[in-house]
């Protein structure tokens, strides 16, 4: 296993004195609850956002926190949920009266332990609204399985309710709109090469040159089924075929658009790829009203894209441009 | 099964999770994330340190601790589930020592616990496909007149049983879900750590038999 | 090969098509030209800098075309020095009377054609300057080699000197300040894998699985030597060793510090790196006044990290502050 | 040389830039970023193409305009360093047909026009290894009376022993420099593309020959 790291126990706390180094103005890292929160404290009368998962997925979610999007940002050992006493530290750490909502990405473990978080908040007189991001289409939705799964679609939610939470609406409008974001959303993703967690030492799965791995999730575990590489105009076509299977757009609609890289694919692969996704919205009519184009939601050193697609109406885009100032996106301040 | 006995076993599950770390990554690796061994090394590791300073009444005290213990430092579907089955069957056992049909029945609230929780059943290719036969085995032998090192040790190989017959099974829950027919032809993690469970206890009702 | 691309000889275009669909408020690509240029034209009474070199490095340069950084930048084929024709194209495009700043780094090819382009330039009455980037101080500057490369430290130059343009200032003053970034910064970079250049098809050399390479730049070549891989605390000390032995820094000193990614390592990494970074800084009492971590001057898809260290006076920080509005860098509006 | 023999000259340098660019490639990826064949290959290619649409009164036109070219497609260190080259060779030779002599002279302002540009000297590990040899010996050739498939054979030899040569040297210029003591043992890709260049030449004259 290659790694810039000093030993995998330890990635987790090197990586967190890393960010709490690089951002001294705007984030506040507590290394022994791991808890990432704003610079400054709580904020009084304002609903707060707080999210968290596994590690592994950097930038999410501490590069999220700042102004406009997050309040606090709990991470997990790489890949694992985090710990219900870290989310509830998180919660009362940024706590401002207004409520608190918990952004969860639909995953057996980060649904349980939010729950229990959830559940120590309320006890604490904390009111705690869930939103679950499910946007992932490779994975059919049913009552008998996990459900989908909650991927890059997670930046959309939290940018944009980040973004009302902000602008002083209640916990329920700031819920009800996290919700219609995840709702508009879908995403897809191809691996070209699997990632090694820290903790196994080796990668996930043995891909031939020639074959790529489709459906995947972003936790390293192989996708749907194994095809032939094929051009990206190709498999960019198949990607796209899925999410408006599931989510048609048509003529007029607007959309927003992230083509993300999972960690070990460089930015101008990204950049062809953004090219074929542009290319048949538009064959389509659909307008992209904003896009992002890089590595917003990782699987460790992953190969590989996701295309994430938010059909979003014009108050949800209004939101989307409001600015923010995180470590991860910046614009407007 | 009493306090003693409880803390031993306790401490059997670390020393099983310690030695088979890398096995339970494994087969996480094939059909997860890759982090099953990890976060059952975490989890037992903290127990087994914290150990020596649970004050406990009854067994179920120590067993109790446990899962809340677990559930603070594990994360992940694991931390829960198990910590859940550890509280629940802890608090079913609120005597200083327990006969068989009284632990077997601790023993069903915890599953009970997981199956509240993970609103997963027998087949779905998790813990529970362990958990379940085991539970019925530990059931049949007490109520035959088993004792904990007969009713354990009928577990135990049910359990391993069960965690065998997640190989040909499609996970229907967890994270294995996301590979539909590719889960096939793969052991359950957790229908493993779970296996671990109980021939951890068949191994410390054992010795205590014979050093009794 | 396993790339998310059409094919090894559509690459660039495909890239750069990408480019203009993604920024369509930011930039203008010439397709035929190959010139990446501001959205709106040349601006009057603006020094004007143009950058550009081979591909393969993104974001660098297109990435810091915009308010605040580039006026223009001409990407050539992977790896390869644009041609004299698109410089002087992306010159004459941008072009606001008040001069033009090439911004170059160090490699025998670029230094040629821009070189060439200059000269043509010249004809055509522009009045141009030259700043070379050589920062990396793996290479041994001497005046019988080609001297040092130029790599991270491009950021740091085209950051400061674009704003000081964005001020107003005139052609000489934008290219001495240049200059003073350049002579104040230094660079140095390791390797764990090797990168595959789409035209080669295969990585640029082979290195076992526990070792690294120590000193590369940034186009695949191997490094000055090879050696085990180690904890990234050992590693980073060497790094800054290297760094500080070619220019102190002292208690009392501000530094611009990058830590950058070459384009197959992931985030949570360069963040361990960072923490190594800034505790070796801070243990020599230099206060890090601002930072980089992520992907800013990249080798396609090799795993490694590149630190850059810049000894920056107040006036070259006060620059490194203002206003920025590009696809890659952006902060104050 | 003649306007019809520079045109095949050009014509069957991009021929062997063709069939040996994985070769060029491969040597530049060892010591250098690995795109010397893509540029060789870009260039003539590019050349190749237009050539019908050179109009040139001498062959050193089509020289010159074949080294505008280069420098106008090809980039890197390579496109400045052969459009001069030709565009030096090319403007020396001003008359429709040149003899031996004086096409080594032109073949020398090549040469000077390089030196000029990239500041390299002999041992340096560059074509300028291939290139200063391969002059010589076609000097020494024409001065004996040989013609020009003889001068351009000789040139050819010694341009191929040249770029054998720069195997055990140590760059000093170009990408490989980077490279210091580890740049030993690699034959240089610019100086293989010089010798593919004579030996183009060298067929073309020959050929050449043989039609008359
Ligand atoms: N809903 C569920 N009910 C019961 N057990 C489950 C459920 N979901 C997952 N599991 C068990 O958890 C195991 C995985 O645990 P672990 O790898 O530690 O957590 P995670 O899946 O969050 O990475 C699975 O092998 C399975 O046995
Ligand atoms: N200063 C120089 N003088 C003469 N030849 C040089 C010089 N620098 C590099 N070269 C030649 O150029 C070749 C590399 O060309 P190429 O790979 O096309 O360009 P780049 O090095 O820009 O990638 C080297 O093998 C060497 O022969
Ligand atoms: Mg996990
Ligand atoms: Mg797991
Ligand atoms: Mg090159
Ligand atoms: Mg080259």
């Amino acid at each position: 296993m290659k790694k810039l790291i000093n030993a995998p126990e330890t990635v987790l706390d090197d990586a967190l004195a890393g960010i709490a180094a690089a951002h001294p103005g705007l984030l506040s890292v507590d290394p022994v609850d791991r808890v990432i929160t704003r610079a400054g404290g709580s904020r009084p009368g304002k609903v707060v956002l707080v999210s968290g998962g596994g590690s592994g997925h950097e930038p999410l979610h501490g590069g999220f926190v700042g102004t406009g999007m997050l309040d606090a940002a709990c991470p997990g050992e790489v890949f694992t949920s985090p710990v219900p006493g870290q989310m509830l530290a998180a919660a009362k750490a940024v706590d401002g009266g207004a409520g608190t909502l918990f952004v969860v990405k639909n995953y057996t473990g980060d649904v349980l332990n939010f729950e229990m978080a959830a559940e120590l908040a309320a006890e604490e007189g904390l009111s705690v609204e869930t939103v679950l991001v499910d946007d992932d289409v490779a994975v059919q939705d049913s009552t008998w399985t996990a459900g989908r799964r909650g991927t890059g679609g997670t930046v959309f939610v939290e940018k944009i309710a980040g973004a009302l939470a902000e602008r002083g609406a209640p916990l329920a409008e700031v819920a009800g709109t996290a919700r219609r974001v995840n709702a508009a959303t879908r995403s897809f993703a191809v691996a070209l090469t699997a990632c090694t967690a820290p903790a196994a030492g080796k990668p996930g799965f043995d891909l031939p040159d020639d074959e790529i791995e489709v459906g995947v999730g972003i936790h390293g575990e192989p996708g749907r089924r194994r095809e032939k590489l094929r051009p990206a105009r190709e498999i960019v076509a198949d990607m796209m075929a899925a999410l408006l299977t599931d989510q048609p757009l048509t003529a007029g609609d607007q959309a927003l658009v992230m083509v993300n890289g999972l960690g070990g694919t460089p930015l101008i692969e990204l950049y062809v790829v953004y090219r074929e996704v542009a290319a048949v919205l538009e064959s389509r009519g659909v307008h992209i009203a904003a896009n992002l184009v890089g590595d917003y939601v990782t699987s460790l050193d992953m190969a590989g894209v996701s295309i994430t697609v938010c059909k979003a109406a014009p108050d949800l885009l209004d939101l989307w441009h409001a600015p923010v100032h995180t470590a991860a996106l910046r614009w407007g301040m | 099964m009493d306090i003693a006995l409880a803390r031993t076993w306790v401490q059997a599950i670390a020393a099983a999770m310690d030695k088979h770390k890398d096995l339970l990554t494994q087969l996480d690796s094939a059909i997860g994330d890759a982090d099953h061994g990890a976060n059952m090394h975490r989890g037992f590791s903290a127990v087994a340190a914290e150990l020596p300073r649970f004050e406990a009444k009854t067994a179920g005290g120590i067993l109790a601790r446990t899962g809340a213990l677990l559930i603070s430092v594990v994360g992940g579907a694991s931390g829960p589930l198990y910590g859940t089955a550890f509280r629940s069957l802890g608090k079913a056992l609120d005597a200083p020592r327990a006969d068989p049909a009284t632990f077997a029945e601790a023993l069903a609230e915890g599953l009970d616990g997981v199956r509240r929780l993970g609103a997963a059943a027998e087949g779905d290719k998790t813990m529970i496909d362990a958990y379940a036969p085991a539970l019925a085995a530990f059931r049949t032998s007490a109520a035959s007149g088993g004792d904990l090192a007969e009713a354990s040790a009928a577990a135990a190989d049910a359990a391993e049983q069960g965690m065998r017959a997640t190989v040909p099974m499609q996970a229907r829950k967890g994270r294995a879900s996301y590979l539909g027919a590719r889960s096939v032809g793969h052991q359950d993690p957790g229908a493993t750590s779970t296996a671990l469970i109980f021939r951890a206890l068949a191994d410390t009702a054992a010795a205590a038999r014979e050093a009794a």
